[in-house]
Parts: structure tokens; C-alpha cells; sequence
């Protein structure tokens, strides 16, 4: 799950990291009276969920209140990688001496959380590390005994030679891991992490990105949740339980597990067909997730034709064969249907499919090639 | 023979009174698994289906029945933990099939099961099969007949379809293995195929791989220099959009690895025949075993 | 260090341990108040830092508040183990089902903090133990991975079959592993852990240790410190930085390392002399360390030889000397001195005490001898 | 010969500009000890003496110096992460001299060394010298000689004593380690027990005990099984009184052993020869080397 700078931000500084004062502003006059209160220049910042805010143009340095209020103007309703900016952060602008660069991530080769620090921050940082990675230093995390003194000081003086910069660092790295773990963060940036011409360090931008199997102990970060920053058919799934990613062509899929959902879409491809989203109904199932797959596919206009592709393990296909006919007995479909079922109780499912006038095969190759066919101009049973 | 799993597997089934976990005891003990346990705290000294006996524990079961091996159905909180007190008990193999484990319990999980020298499948896979031996976790057995082909993939219901394609074509399995497809997991290709080359049985694999990490680039490093066996294989997600990245520092970690070209280019480089569709590898398994 | 039973169930509270309802009193008239205020029959319990309270009577069951108030005016004044009693705590009787017993210590032989628990608490717990250990549950926890849930739920079946109360008993076993750690304990103990008729579990009476060393980062728990229940002498050495003993012999020693204070006290012994205490100036020395070892010793008016057995490594034998000038000139001695001191900076030692009128050996045995006859009656330069 | 340092000591001081490390720095290098670097964080690019450069952290000092013993004199809180650092960067031997290190914290170090295969000797221990060779800690040089006996204790002030005695005597010795007092130590009796066994320069072993734990007993039957050398030993604290007992626990977990009479017999029992004062320790050694 993502959340905004903003409270990525308050999260940090929960654990003592220190970031520039800031207030959120819906309205050009809010961001105006903030600025005013500041009684300094200001960073007007776009709250979305898309990397490349600054680029896009959404994130405006004021010298002056009627300044912010011009800049939030501009920037509030801009859309950015398709979404609208709805909320702006209008934050005090730091004096800038220098930029670094500090992150953590679960890294899958070292099973553990890595943290990449440089002490060339700021965007582009992506490109030093293609270019120039002895700039950054890699410093993985035993979990089990926690980030020592030690390797956050490593780092501090990585950072900065002088020592009460490394210091304050150093400390900052504990900070960002305690805020990390006890979020259950899959990944923590502070980029730029800034140093003061007066000697101070502070955190100019923050991003946090939650691990969605922790939600379930963090009420408090589920909180955070702004749903308004993302498109409505994915959050309707994943109020479902189902993972859902809208694409551009006209076999709606419904799959179960990640892999055969790829490899199901990869073979609507090479059949000449284009999908027309990436939907996995999970292991676990009931019906309800079926009615739930069916309504948020036919939302799509785009969809000429339904494809199901089902092998049962955990996945039980009566549930799924029950869910079929539920959905399509309350919401008659206006498009055609293929269903490809085998598995756990697969005779009970064909024996339910056929009851209620579906027809269904047991085969995924043959599946696939009568649904590309049907979407572009025949018609399935 | 087989890999992992075979006749002599003693299995205790942790959450075995679950949904989940009594549906899948039940198809095991049918496929004629030897379930000797399981485990509910609470229900110590009921038995399930009147036939295996339940205990508080893991402990408990597996000094009253021997228990070599464990499979894990506990919801997503308790799956570290149950992992745990498993390789603690003395478990030699752990498979956990719950899905969604917080990724950084695992950062602890991982370090404690091989400290104790234990092996874990999963979490987040289907779980192990050696067809006519045993089934532990949710492959459907009948998908599955016992011969020559050792069977490795990150994924779940694709591991299926494939195995399926094999069997209906008369090419049986050793073992088939699903490592699971979370960020951090017990078992990898590597770990299986290492596994598979030593098997007397086994003629040739089937890897299943998808789009994301290194994992297949390593595996296929694995099989130029270290087998001997041949290895087919097939990445899920060709046509996939790409995800969305994860900040910075997703970019900077996995650099531009992790694409399906890449892998399959990969795979071609260290002789490892490359299946388009799941279907292929029917064909190409049996031209190896040939 | 020690902490009251009151201090320790309010920590343990503070993790979430159910404990019984109590307020200190130092007066009969605030005992007979509390008990009146909770209405209920309540306990008077003596708050020291003693063992066996009960069975020296400084814990008594009251109906009533007037019986409160009598049993307050008994143990308050009342001297236990030589520590006299000046407070009660005053808590409500708690209905008892069965008394268990729990206990953390941190164990040498496993490297590890191991929990002891028993079905059979109370009191005679050691018994238990010597008697029929199989009724002990030893569980080690490895602090890299903390007390897993597995293990406190291994600790609540062994003490209760119902699934409840080992549910119940798991929670708070993990709230003493916290406390127990956050605090910094060498020792936690709840004795006995009581389950009531209604099946609810209560903490009846709680100890805790702190280790010394970990007082430093943790303010709030030196805060806790009774010195008006320790012998005075002890406080005084203890803000020296000096580990002292007061023993019932004549001859004073003032040793640094506790091997060597040890093996001088035996060599005291063997030679048909009694050390008066146990005295170590520990490692990293200064000269204000002897002065007030030396205050202290002189103090205890047994003292008929002062033994001096100083082996210099990290303690600076110049340091020794120097503080043996400066407290003997400011309070000039009445008894004897015998200083034996070698190691590191001998000569500048030497030398020190020579100049000011001093003499001093090189040998243990030597000097060990002549502190006993002179003890016995004889005179040191 | 000698055990854990010789000649080839290459010494990082960590602390080394703190009021202890530097005075024993000094004392070192006056030894002859070959001190290759010191870590005081903040200080890198300085030098210590105007001879030995300081780096920021043990990494750093490892990859300049070839260091490959560390010995820590910081303050009690920072003793922890000094051990962790030294093992992390490479250091095969680290010698804590800090006393007053929180026993949970050595609950993480004590695995931490194992699982990465250093030796830790102490916390809260003086050191080892091995005369005429290396010091690391704060054993007063002067009072050793080269010579055939390995010492071992677990205080500080009585192994000065007893090696003083020895060397008085023309007695000298191979290695003296001090292992410290406190309840979780990195080395213990039998791991030095085992080196001097062997040591083919060591002839005979001096051992100091003291009262509580099981360390000495354990020791005891290290010697019986195991040693084919001469072991004299002693144990302090006959005289003392007992201490106070650590609640139930402590009873429960000790049980009725740790006193010094229970060690001498077991002391015996293993024919460790027992030296009643510490200047026994001359006669019985003497007697066991011819």
C-alpha cells in the first residue's frame, strides 16, 4: 500500500527524524494561509501516488503567500500518470547545502532489508547507480539482531566526513529503521535527506510503501488509506480480495494464482488476442469472489468476450462454477463467456456449469483459442 | 525415488481443524499420505476424522508419532510462527502453504530454519507431491502419475496445468515442486534442481519461472555448470504490463533485470529448452527423455 | 538492583499484567483508609527487600479495615532479615483457584534468559524443584528471535489444560518477556500467578532484578531505587562505584578485582585471622575510589587493621597511593595499615608512599600475615 | 608457541583514544605488541602517538592493516556493538576489556560470534599475553616470562598474582588468558583448556576458579576425560559468605552448586592438583614439570 509524502512524512517524524514544518491545503486559499502562517517561501508538493511529481510539474518552489496560492492553483486537479492531484502539501523550503539520498527495501537476493545510501541524492539518483554505484553503499539488515550502531555510523560517515553530520545520520538511519519495521514497510525513502548550510539535517521528502500482509496488525496505517488517490476498479477488487490490473484489449480474464493468470494472458497473445486485464481470484475461494471478478470485468466496455481459466488446487472449482451462475443469474451477462475448469471437485463444477446451460472444457489451450475467436466477431455458447 | 517427499514422509498437519486445512488432511490421506498428526492448540486429545490424532503442539506430535515432516495451513499472522515451532520440534521439512506472510517475519524465519539445518517449502506454494508416495500441501493428486520428470515452479495453478499436460500425455512425475512465489521463501530453483540431479530417478525437469528477481538467470547459471540432467523451462508474464516500480529504490536494487526476455535469454544460453506455451513442454520433455 | 513487590507489579501492569488493586501505606491510619476505600477483604504485605516475608509475618490477610489497620501497626517497624519494614503495600485479596509459579532469569550455563514454570507455586517453589523437577517447564529464549508465540503457548498448556487460561497464561508470559527485557531484568518472577474460580489469571505478587549495568540507559527504573531499605554503608560504597560486603571480622581489606579480594579474605582466613569486609575498588582506578573505601572501613569500629592488596593492571598503583595520602591526611588513621601494592606504575607508587611516611610490600603472602598479627594485637609502621 | 596470539598479532585498539585504551595502547607497543591501527569514530585520518593511524570504524582499519585481533576498551553501552563490529569486519579474536556490559546484551553477542566463527575472550576480562610475543589487554608485562605453562582465570588481579609468583619462581609461561568473570563470556575454561592441550609448547596448566556457576566443574571434567597435561588449580571465595540468593529462580536454577567446596572435589576427583593459596601454585606446578 502506498501513502502520500505527506504522511509518510508524520510517520518518520514519529520516530524522531526531522522534517521541514508542512500542512496539507485542498483549496488554493488553505495553501495561501498556510503560507502566510509559515511566514516563509514554501514548496507547493502534489500528493499523488506517482513518482515524478517534480517533473510533471507539480511540485512548485513560492517566495510569497499570493505565490503559493498561484502555484496551488495550478497544481490542485492537474492530473499526473492519471490521477488527479487532489491534495497539496505546503511545506517550509529548506535551506539547501547538500543532498543525499537514503532508502530501505526487502531485497529477495539477501532475504533481507537492504539500506542504499548516497551521498548523491535527489532525482536522479536511479542514474547513479547505473553510472557511477560506488556511490552507493549497500548495507543489508539482520533482522534478527536489528540495525547495529556500528553499520548506521558506516553509513553516516559514507555520507559525511564530518562527524556531527555522520552523527545525526547515523541516528536518522536508526530512526528510518524503527519506523520501518514497525510499520511493516516493504520500502522507506527520505530523498533528499538535507544538510543545512547551518550544519542540520532534515528530511525534504519521504515516501513509504507498506507491506499489504502487514495491514492486518497496523489498523493505524490501514488508516492512512486514500482511496481517492487511485483508480476505482482496483480498489473495488481489492475491497474483494481479488488482484486486479486494468490493460488496454478485449478478452476479460478471470484466473487463479499469478502465474497461470500471466501465462494465460501470454497464450491470449499468442493467439492473436489482446487481454484485457490482469485478474487473479486468489487460492482460498468462495462464490462471492466470482460474483465479485464477473462485476468488475463487465464494467469494462472494451471486453468482447469473458474468459475464465480455472484449475483448482486450494481454489475449489464448484465455488467457482456456484459464483458463475449466481452472478449471471442476477446480472445476465451482455457479453459471450468461455470457462476452462479442471481440478478439485471439477466434476461437481462441470456437473453445476451444465445444469445451468454454461459449457465448459477441461482444456486451457483450446479455451484460449475460442476465446480470442470470440472476441473478435464469433460467439461462444 | 523421489525428491523431498516419498513413502517414508510421517506428516503432521499444522491447522489441521481449518477450512483449509481438514479439506486438503482429507485428500492427502486419501492420496494415501501417511498424516500421523496434527496440530490445533485447544484441540490436544481430540483426533480428526477419528483416524489422526491432534495435539496442542508440534512438540507434543512429534514425540508421540514421529513426525518428520510438517505442512502448514494457519492463517497469514501465525504462519512465521508456526514455521518456527515446527523446525524447533525437530521437523527435517517444513512446507508452508498460507498466503500472505508478512515479508518481514520471513526475514527471521529464513536465518532460524537454516541454523537448524531444516528445509522450508513456501510459504505462499502448493506444497510438494511424489506421485503414488505422498502429498503434502494442495496439488491435486490426480493430476499426477509417478515417472521420470522432476517438476519445479514459482507458481501455483501454472504448476498444475502444466503436470497435467504431462501426465494426460503419459509422462509421469518424481516429485513436483512448487517453491512459491514470494519475495523471500524457504526452498529455490536451485535447492531443487541441485535435489533433482542427485535423484537416481529423475530423467529430466520442468521449471516454471515468471518475470521478476534473478532467481531463473541463477538457476540457469546452476544448470550449465552443475547438471547433467536436461531442463525445460518456461517464464510466465511475457506480455505482462510492467509493474509499477517501487520507488527509487526498487529501480536501483533490481537494476534492469528481471524481465521475461531476459530470463529466456538466459535459459538459451545455458542449454535449457524454452517452452512458449505451458503446453510445449509436453514435446520437448519427451524429445530429452528420448 | 532490587525494586519493591509494588514497583514490579506496577511495571508489569504497565505490559498489560492483570494484577490486584494496591496502594502503599506507611501509617496504620493510610492502611485502614485504603481497605476501606476497596471495600473488599484485602492484604497487608511488608515492602522489602528480603526473602520470606510470609514466614516472618510481614504478610497478613484482613477482613476488615480495623483488622487492616492492626496488622499494619505489627509490620510496620517490624524487622525482616535486619531491613527494617516502612512500608505495606495494602491490595485486595485476590479469590484463589490454584497458584502457579513463573519465573525469568538469565542463565549462564545456556547464554540465554530462561523461563521456569510451574503448575505447583507458591512458596515452596525450590522444593518443587529438588523434589520433583519434572514439574518444572525450563523454556530458553533466544533474544535474537524474542519469545515466540509457540513457546508462551507450550508455557500455558503446561500449566493449564483449559485452553483458556494457557491462552490467557501465553499472553502474559510474553508481557513478562517484555517487561523483563525493556527493563533491563536479570531476574522477573510472578509467584504466585493466581487463577481465580471465575477463571480469570492474576498476578498475586511480582519480583524483579535489574541488572546493574543497565541502569545507565534506563532513568526511570534507578528512579526506583529504596535506599532507605538498604544498609547505609552499602548505598555509600555503591555511590563510590565500590562493591562492599560488611562482614563480622577485624581486619579491613581494600582489594581491587574480586578474584583477588576473594582469595585475600581466604588467605586472611588461612593465616587464623577475620576479614571485616569485602572490599573491591574495581578496574579503571582514580584516588578518590580510596578515600572513600577507607572512609567507609574506618567507619565500622571492628576494624583493628587496614589490609591493603592492590595488583595493578588497569588500576594505577600511583592512584592507590595517592588516595592513601590525601584520606590519611584529612583524617589521619587510628588503626593500623598494611599495604602490599605491585603492578602497574610500582615505582611512582612506591615512591608516593615512601615519601609520605609509608611503607609497602610487594608480597601478599607477607603482608597478608603481618594485617593478622596486627590485627591479633601487634603494630604496623 | 603460545595460544590465540604470537608474533603474527596484528592489533586494531578500538577506543585506543579514550583514557584506558590509550595508556594500555602505550603499554602494548612498549610490550612489543604489534599494534596496526586503532578505531575511535570521528577521528580517522589521525594517528595515535604519531605511529599507529586511527581509522572511523573496523572496516575500514581491517582493509588498510591486515588487522586480525581487536581488542575493545569503550564504555559499557557501546561494548556490544564493538564486539559485533570487530567480528563483522573480519576479526578472528576480539578481546572486550569493558566491564560493566549488560548481560542481555551478550544474549545477541554471544550467537553472533558463533555463527560468524570468531573467539571472543571476555567481556570484563584482562586480556591475554603471550610473553615475549603479544599483549592485548591490560596484563602487566613485566610480571610474565616466556616459559612452559598456560594459564587460565576467570578474574583479573588473582592470575597477576599467580603468574607473578610463577615467574618469580623462573616459571614461565606459554599463554595467560584472562576469560572474565561476567555471566555470559565469549571463551570459557575448556576452549582455553583445549588450545593448551594442544599447544605442543605448553607443559603444564595453572587454572584460577571461583565460586558460583558450573564452569569449574564443567572444566574438571574436560581435564579428566580429555587433557593429557598436568592441570593446577584454585578456586576463591572458601571464605565468603554466600550471596544473596536471586529469588526463587536463582535457587531454583543453581540448585545447591557453586561452592568452592563442591569445585575442589571436583577438582580432585579429576586429579587437577589444588593449590590451597595462591603461592601454592609455585611448588605444585614445579613438581608437575619435572
Amino acid at each position: 500500500m502506498n501513502i502520500h509524502e505527506y504522511q509518510a512524512k508524520e510517520l518518520l517524524h514519529g520516530f524522531g527524524v526531522p522534517i521541514p514544518n508542512g500542512k496539507i491545503a485542498t483549496t488554493p486559499a488553505e495553501a495561501e494561509a498556510i503560507a502566510k502562517e509559515f511566514g516563509v517561501a514554501v514548496m507547493v508538493k502534489a500528493q499523488v501516488h506517482a513518482g515524478g511529481r517534480g517533473k510533471a510539474g507539480g511540485v512548485k518552489f513560492c517566495k510569497t503567500p499570493a505565490d503559493a496560492r498561484e502555484k496551488a492553483t495550478a497544481i490542485l486537479g492537474m492530473q499526473i500518470k492519471g490521477l488527479t492531484v487532489e491534495k497539496v502539501l505546503v511545506t517550509v523550503a529548506a535551506d539547501i547545502g547538500s543532498e543525499a539520498y537514503v532508502g530501505i527495501i526487502v531485497d529477495r537476493q539477501r532475504k533481507k532489508p537492504v539500506f542504499m545510501v548516497s551521498a548523491a541524492g535527489g532525482i536522479d539518483i536511479e542514474q547513479v547507480a547505473a553510472q557511477t554505484p560506488e556511490k552507493i553503499l549497500y548495507l543489508p539488515v539482520d533482522t534478527r539482531y536489528g540495525l547495529r550502531g556500528y553499520e548506521a555510523m558506516r553509513m553516516g560517515f559514507f555520507l559525511y566526513r564530518d562527524v556531527k553530520l555522520a552523527k545525526q545520520a547515523a541516528k536518522i538511519m536508526q530512526q528510518l529503521y524503527s519506523a520501518f519495521m514497525a510499520s511493516g514497510c516493504s520500502l522507506a525513502e527520505i530523498n533528499p535527506l538535507v544538510a543545512t548550510p547551518a550544519g542540520e539535517l532534515i528530511a525534504v521528502d519521504g515516501k513509504m510503501v507498506i507491506d499489504d500482509n502487514e495491514l492486518d496488525r497496523h489498523a493505524e496505517i490501514e488508516a492512512l488509506r486514500d482511496v481517492s488517490s487511485e483508480a476505482a476498479s482496483e480498489v473495488d477488487a481489492r475491497n474483494c480480495n481479488l488482484t486486479f490490473i486494468k490493460l488496454d484489449g478485449n478478452v476479460g480474464c478471470v484466473v487463479n494464482g499469478a502465474g497461470l493468470a500471466m501465462a494465460t494472458m501470454d497464450l491470449v497473445k499468442y493467439y492473436g488476442g489482446e487481454p484485457a486485464n490482469f485478474l487473479d481470484i486468489g487460492g482460498s475461494s468462495n462464490p462471492e469472489k466470482v460474483v465479485n471478478a464477473l462485476r468488475i470485468i463487465t464494467a469494462d466496455a472494451n471486453v468482447k468476450c469473458i474468459l475464465f481459466n480455472i484449475f483448482g488446487g486450494i481454489t475449489r472449482t464448484d465455488d467457482v462454477a456456484n459464483g458463475i451462475v449466481t452472478a449471471t443469474k442476477a446480472n445476465p451477462l451482455k457479453v459471450p463467456i468461455v470457462i476452462r475448469l479442471t481440478g478439485t471437485n471439477e466434476e461437481i463444477a462441470m456437473k453445476i456449469l451444465t445444469d445451468n446451460g454454461f459449457s465448459a472444457s477441461a482444456d486451457m489451450d483450446e479455451a484460449v483459442k475460442k476465446a480470442v475467436a470470440t472476441a473478435k466477431g464469433g460467439k461462444a455458447a | 525415488m523421489s525428491i523431498f517427499i516419498n513413502k517414508d514422509t510421517k506428516l503432521v498437519v499444522q491447522g489441521i481443524t481449518g477450512r483449509d486445512g481438514s479439506f486438503h488432511t482429507k485428500q492427502a490421506i486419501e492420496y494415501g499420505t501417511n498424516v500421523v498428526a496434527g496440530v490445533t492448540p485447544g484441540k490436544g486429545r481430540q483426533t480428526f476424522e477419528g483416524a489422526v490424532p491432534i495435539f496442542n503442539n508440534v512438540y507434543d506430535a512429534v514425540a508421540k508419532t514421529g513426525a518428520n515432516t510438517s505442512v502448514i495451513y494457519v492463517p497469514p499472522m501465525g504462519a512465521a510462527d508456526a514455521i518456527m515451532e515446527a523446525v524447533d520440534a525437530g521437523i527435517a521439512l517444513v512446507v508452508c502453504i498460507t498466503e500472505g506472510v508478512p515479508v518481514l517475519d520471513m526475514t527471521k524465519v529464513y536465518p532460524f530454519v537454516k541454523e537448524r539445518g531444516a528445509r522450508l517449502v513456501g510459504p505462499n506454494c502448493p506444497g510438494v507431491i511424489s506421485p503414488a508416495q505422498a502429498k503434502v500441501g494442495i496439488i491435486p493428486g490426480r493430476i499426477c502419475i509417478p515417472g521420470p520428470v522432476g517438476v519445479v515452479s514459482r507458481s501455483g495453478t501454472l504448476t498444475y496445468e502444466v503436470v497435467y499436460q504431462l501426465t494426460r500425455a503419459g509422462i509421469g512425475q518424481t516429485t513436483c515442486v512448487g517453491i512459491g512465489g514470494d519475495p523471500i521463501n524457504g526452498t529455490n530453483f536451485i535447492d531443487c534442481l541441485s535435489a533433482f540431479e542427485k535423484d537416481p530417478s529423475t530423467k529430466a525437469v520442468a521449471l516454471m519461472g515468471e518475470i521478476g528477481g534473478t532467481d531463473e538467470q541463477e538457476a540457469a547459471d546452476f544448470v550449465k555448470n552443475h547438471m547433467t540432467k536436461p531442463v525445460v523451462g518456461f517464464i510466465a508474464g511475457q506480455t505482462a504490463p510492467p509493474g509499477r516500480r517501487m520507488g527509487h529504490a526498487g529501480a536501483i536494487i533490481s537494476g534492469s533485470a528481471g524481465t521475461a526476455a531476459e530470463k529466456v535469454e538466459a535459459f538459451k544460453a545455458a542449454g535449457i529448452g524454452v517452452a512458449v506455451r505451458p503446453m510445449d513442454f509436453v514435446e520437448l520433455i519427451r524429445a530429452k527423455l528420448h
